[in-house]
């Protein structure tokens, strides 16, 4: 590929960081934003607004001030970080575990909100007929809630992904911009476009994100497709 | 001119806000108004005065942006000044131990230990660009090259350092008086680097009389003691 | 089966207040629309929790609000046949069977796939979405999902009422045997009163969500004036007999009854076997002498027990025949013509024919009058 | 009404070919479940664009492939009943009931909304939202939204499957005063012989996608082989008959017709007026000599015309009573008893009683040997 | 209020024009996010996957870029900008219209993606029906679809306003960040944390933009609440 040559090595590190990050962010969320978007769709509990407001923080605040909030939090020092480092090993203060965090902050809030719509959206009543045939909660979320909102969880991995392609201003601010370890590709991109003349730079790093990008979003569609399908969607 | 106002409107670094606000606060009798003063990254600014922005003032954190927009005659090269200069230092957070001697050959890479040099974006950020510049010009950099946690803008190098997240780092001096988290560990000495300089110039579109009047004051004695009071050093002086 | 069930609940501006407590095998909800036949069976699945009462299934508490009681409803094995499919659409329709069998213990499960399938009708579409399924197709498949979950009540909401008379007609049997072979207590919503006659061994009315009248089915059906108007060419009288011997020659079966030997179309039964009849009131001719040169075979000789005004100008007439009592609906013109009054020995004729495996059950004996 | 339809059309492994022409203004569809009854009423309402054919309503060509002709849904003004209510969710059963109208010229509005809410009995459910609605009721809305957007032609599938007997009492009078007073041509799916024979005036029976039938109800009605076998009790003889006079001392109606006078329960229909009558086969006795002191109070003379096997040892005896076929099923004990044989004089006897509602239907008159 | 005493006059403006431009740009960007959505829910055509990439790119590309692409584009000398200036008058240089312009690009992925999985949830039985009853395909949008897809429009409009509400990379790369006119909260936050001593205004700031956002997601989950009674969902 001619790409491979016009790349400096540092830039190849970037583009393989972040298809790493992103994908790790998208992922490591999933979970939580699954559960997250079941509390906040079906929750009837005291401190849901409270719960749902922070969600939506990452998008609401200026994303350096989510990074900064980050690093607070999270860094060596802070009281999330020195906990999960003593206790877990998990470091993220200037590694890419850090960049992971931060894009999966970042992308939470659509992910969560596109999960959340579609469970809004599923019939309760096809919950409650697996109820009758002997699905505890548990059951029924897995083999019922679950498939129907396939298409929400798929809409949600995009954003979160997409998003993660994005973002820098928290990154950089939480863990700084170390080629090979948390310089993603829109670091670098930014880097390009700080300096006088750096515009082709940033122009072909952008491609090759909006090229990763693409290739993620119509995989997606076709997942999504192949879903609605299922779902016999006409 | 497509600005609401006949308002002067100053683009400006980022890191003057303070400064530069206590400076237009100072100047509004003379000008007849305080100026509008939109503060951003420097290349930003530019930018947006290349694409047509309704800016009279520029500042700029370094001279490269500025000769970028001088190049195509975006400024009047006449009024292009070298306004303020600023020093870079070492940081440490403020309990730390660390002493230095800053000095070719002294051992940097020994003192950060494990830890990560905070320091701005070293090909886009002027006070990073300044700090390769003198970590080459004193044989560090190669000790430190793959060391360094490079951060978007100077402020967020001083965050690294002052959260305690890297054991050192080289930002500006003004920003280190004035942050609590920090102590200076050393000063780079003069000539290890390019002078810092803070250019200001109007802009060829500026036709308004005011602007050259919120310039010269700008420039003037009497906002000295406002710059000097945020740490940076008044050169005054055509260029 | 013992159901007990009596409890009180609100949803808007209906309130449904039922109290009954049915020991039949199969309990016929009978009811007009909006009466609360739904609600009653989505309370006693779990599906809703009613504001105050109890619920016990063979001893069972499912439901006790003062004991704070209320058993998931996954844990109930209450089989429900929804009156609205309800299949998953993400499963295939063999999805859908079969996704009831994988939360039951392997040694309480009594359906079997093959049979259940093929009963239904519906192996051909295995491999379909539920969406590419006509509306009877979709009633199929929610009766086989909730039968292969082997439940141990099962619940069914009108559930032959989107099927064509042959496909009923082959399923019914397979309900009865359900209810006998299996015995699988059956709670059962219908607006038939040939399929309420035929399967239930108790009935329920409801009306406006309260009790209107609650019994053995035998008696139920006999009261016709509980019976919706346009129902009451339905009902008449249940009576019980037993299989005396099949008639090769012309394929017809005699059921020996308290009234008399009565003959029907060939019945599949054994000799001995009990069989529970019911004789539509409109289908049974009275004559004061014994008629000759009729097609109608049965002709039962009795005596007049009653005579009560029905709607519409026709008369109600109860004949004691041998004890037992058959009802039939003639008009007024007849009554005053043929000079009918309580006491008269008259002739209860009754054709053949009109005997039909719809009025027709066997395995019920010892139900009609508990 | 003509309704000419003439199509092919897949969806999946199902293949529908239906080619017939009705001129009845009723015409039901009838047919199993599976068997293609809901896809050609969405084809006809425009809802699925057959692969290949000719819709023409009244001259009105609704569909054409040939000639690219593809009238869309909502310039077919076609009602449709939908199997599955499929109500608004958001509107009010108020808002679901007017949807139409709005779309309807005041011109050619002619369903009155509080008739047709009085006739459906939603009135206390005007500001329900769907979702709080029972089966029936949801069906009922669903009727009463199709009807008040005056359609010019009706398509209801399986409009009455969910309602109880009463109700759908009260519904059917209406369909027929849809057909004959407002002649808004319907076409009807049911599974049920018996509406099927008080409505309809052409019948398309429905096989595996293709017409197995189609002819005047009447006819299709005395072929008691084509109605499905549990199904067969239901089928007879349709005639027709002119109210003759009311007897009010004993509330019945006598009607005139080939046959005789026929003594059926009170009609609501001036003397004079047509009436549709279908005759059960199985209500019909047949006696050899003119019986006595029986309740039954028709007697038609006649003569028998012909003798087939029925099924299951039941004999269908066609009685000619002056010129009109009366179709009558016996024993085959009986017949040989009585001796029965084509050309032999016999009397058919039928009860008063067994005439309801649902056999007896006015305006038709005319369409019966159409 | 105490607060109008402690915010500085340009301060209290980036309020107002915060609030003003996540209004409009929410508002403005809503007829097309509606539209959008629809085409790519239901549209069958050439250059689907091309739209769809096109709406995401806001997400994908770092914020700076975003807004540079703007500045070329809509700019005084940008094709667009000069074309919409020549003909409508409508200017977004250096305007407050530019800020919202550039909020609503960026908050557009996630609006458009909102309304669509509300779109797709719709059941096109209920459509077919409206059909049969005369309703032609725009008033069956405007009285079923519409109707039925409004959690979604509700979640879409909040998602683009709270991202409006955090947005400055794209805004101040555009529009600049001049006090009155184009200086939002966000873009004010981020000057504050340029300098020593900024943090107590930054936070400040960044507590006001929070309240604002906050308010902002209990209506809209009321209204959704409210909209979904009306769904008659449990
Ligand atoms: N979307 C679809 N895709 C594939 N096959 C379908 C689809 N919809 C219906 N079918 C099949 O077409 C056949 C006819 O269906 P249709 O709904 O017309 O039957 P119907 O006569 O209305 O039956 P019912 O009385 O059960 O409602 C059925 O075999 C059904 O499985
Ligand atoms: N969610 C609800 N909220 C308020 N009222 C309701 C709700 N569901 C049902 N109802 C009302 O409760 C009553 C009983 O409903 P239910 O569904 O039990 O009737 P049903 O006997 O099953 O009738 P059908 O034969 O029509 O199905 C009806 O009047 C109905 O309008
Ligand atoms: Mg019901
Ligand atoms: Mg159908």
């Amino acid at each position: 590929m001619s790409w491979l040559t016009v790349l400096t090595p540092d830039e190849w590190n970037a583009v393989r960081l972040s298809v790493k990050v992103a994908t790790v962010a998208m992922l490591a969320s999933l979970p939580a934003g699954i559960a997250t978007a079941l509390l906040l769709a079906r929750g009837r509990f005291w401190g849901r607004e409270l719960l749902n407001g922070l969600v939506h923080l990452p998008l609401v605040l200026p994303p350096v001030v989510t990074g900064y909030l980050l690093l607070l939090a999270f860094g060596r020092q802070g009281p999330a970080g020195s906990f999960l480092a003593e206790h877990f090993g998990i470091v993220f203060s200037f590694r890419w575990t850090g960049a992971a965090l931060a894009c999966a902050i970042m992308g939470f809030p659509l992910m969560v909100r596109a999960i959340r719509l579609s469970i809004e959206a599923v019939d309760r009543k096809l919950e409650q007929a697996a109820g009758t045939l002997g699905a505890n909660s548990v059951w029924v979320f897995v083999t019922v809630t679950l498939p129907l909102i396939l298409p929400g969880i798929i809409a949600g991995m995009i954003l979160s992904f997409a998003k993660a392609m994005g973002e820098f201003g928290a990154t950089i601010t939480f863990v700084s911009n170390i080629p090979g370890e948390t310089q993603t590709l829109p670091s670098a991109i930014y880097t390009f476009t700080q300096v006088p003349g750096g515009d082709a730079g940033a122009l072909r790093l952008t491609l090759i994100s909006i090229t990763i990008s693409m290739t993620a979003l119509l995989l997606s569609e076709a997942m999504a497709r192949r879903v609605g399908q299922r779902l016999g969607a006409a | 001119q497509a600005k609401a106002d006949d308002r002067v409107i100053v683009f400006a670094a980022a890191s003057m806000k303070t400064a530069l606000d206590a400076v237009n606060h100072a100047c509004a009798a003379e000008v007849g108004g305080e100026a509008s003063i939109s503060y951003a990254s420097s290349s930003a600014l530019a930018k947006q005065i290349e694409n047509g922005a309704p800016a009279d003032i520029f500042i700029s954190a370094d001279l490269a942006w500025m000769a970028y927009l001088r190049d195509r005659n975006l400024v009047k090269a006449g009024t292009v000044t070298e306004l303020l200069g600023n020093s870079i230092v070492l940081v440490a957070p403020k309990d730390s131990a660390a002493e230095a001697d800053i000095r070719e050959g002294f051992d940097l890479a020994g003192l950060l230990g494990d830890g990560r040099l905070a320091i701005g974006e070293v090909t886009s950020v002027p006070a990073g660009k300044y700090g390769r510049e003198a970590l080459e010009k004193l044989g560090l950099w190669s000790s430190v090259a793959d060391r360094l946690a490079q951060a978007e803008n100077v402020r967020a190098a001083l965050k690294f350092v002052a959260t305690g997240e890297a054991p050192l780092g080289i930002v500006y001096a003004s920003d280190a008086a004035a942050e609590p988290g920090v102590k200076v560990v050393g000063t780079f000495p003069e000539g290890s680097h390019q002078p810092i300089i803070y250019p200001i110039a109007q802009t060829s579109a500026s036709s308004s009389p005011e602007a050259e009047v919120w310039l010269k004051c700008a420039a003037s004695a009497s906002a000295t003691p406002f710059y000097e009071e945020q740490g940076f050093t008044v050169l005054g002086g055509e260029k | 089966m013992t159901l007990d069930v009596d409890i009180a609940h609100r949803q808007g501006a209906f309130s449904l207040e039922t109290r009954f407590s049915s020991v039949g095998r199969l309990t016929a909800l009978f009811g007009p629309s909006g009466s609360g036949k739904t609600s009653l069976i989505n309370i006693i699945a779990g599906l809703a929790r009613p504001e105050r009462g109890r619920i016990v299934v063979d001893g069972r508490v499912l439901v006790d609000t003062e004991r704070k009681i209320f058993v998931p409803r996954h844990r109930r094995r209450v089989g429900l046949v929804f009156q609205d499919a309800r299949l998953f659409p993400h499963m295939s329709v063999l999805g859908n069977l079969r996704y009831g069998r994988f939360f039951t213990p392997q040694s309480q499960r009594y359906a079997s796939e093959e049979a259940v399938v093929e009963l239904l009708g519906i192996g051909h579409l295995l491999g379909r979405r539920p969406s590419g399924l006509s509306g009877g197709e979709r009633q199929r498949v929610a009766i086989g999902r909730a039968l292969l979950a082997s439940p141990q009540l099962l619940l069914m909401d009108e559930p032959l009422a989107s099927l064509d008379e042959a496909r009923k007609a082959e399923i019914l049997p397979y309900i009865e045997r359900l209810r006998d072979e299996m015995r699988i207590p059956i709670v059962y919503v219908s607006h038939s009163v040939a399929e309420v006659a035929r399967l239930a061994s108790e009935v329920v009315v409801l009306s406006a969500g309260r009790v209107a009248a609650h019994g053995p089915a035998a008696a139920i059906m006999q009261r016709l004036d509980l019976l919706p108007v346009e129902e009451r060419g339905e009902g008449g009288s249940v009576i019980e007999a037993i299989v005396s011997r099949h008639d090769d020659t012309f394929d017809m079966t005699v059921l020996a009854s308290g009234a008399g030997n009565i003959r029907v179309p060939r019945l599949d039964a054994p000799p001995g076997a009990p069989v529970r009849l019911r004789i539509r009131a409109r289908d049974v001719i009275i004559a004061t002498e014994r008629p000759l040169g009729l097609s109608a075979l049965n002709i039962l000789p009795g005596r007049i027990a009653s005579i009560n005004a029905g709607e519409g100008g026709s008369m109600e007439v109860r004949i004691d025949c041998n004890g037992t009592a058959i009802l039939s609906r003639i008009t007024r013109q007849s009554l005053e013509m043929l000079g009918l009054s309580p006491g008269r020995e008259v002739f209860g004729v009754i054709k053949t024919i009109s005997f039909d495996r719809a009025n027709m059950a066997t395995g019920l004996r010892g139900e009609v009058d508990a």
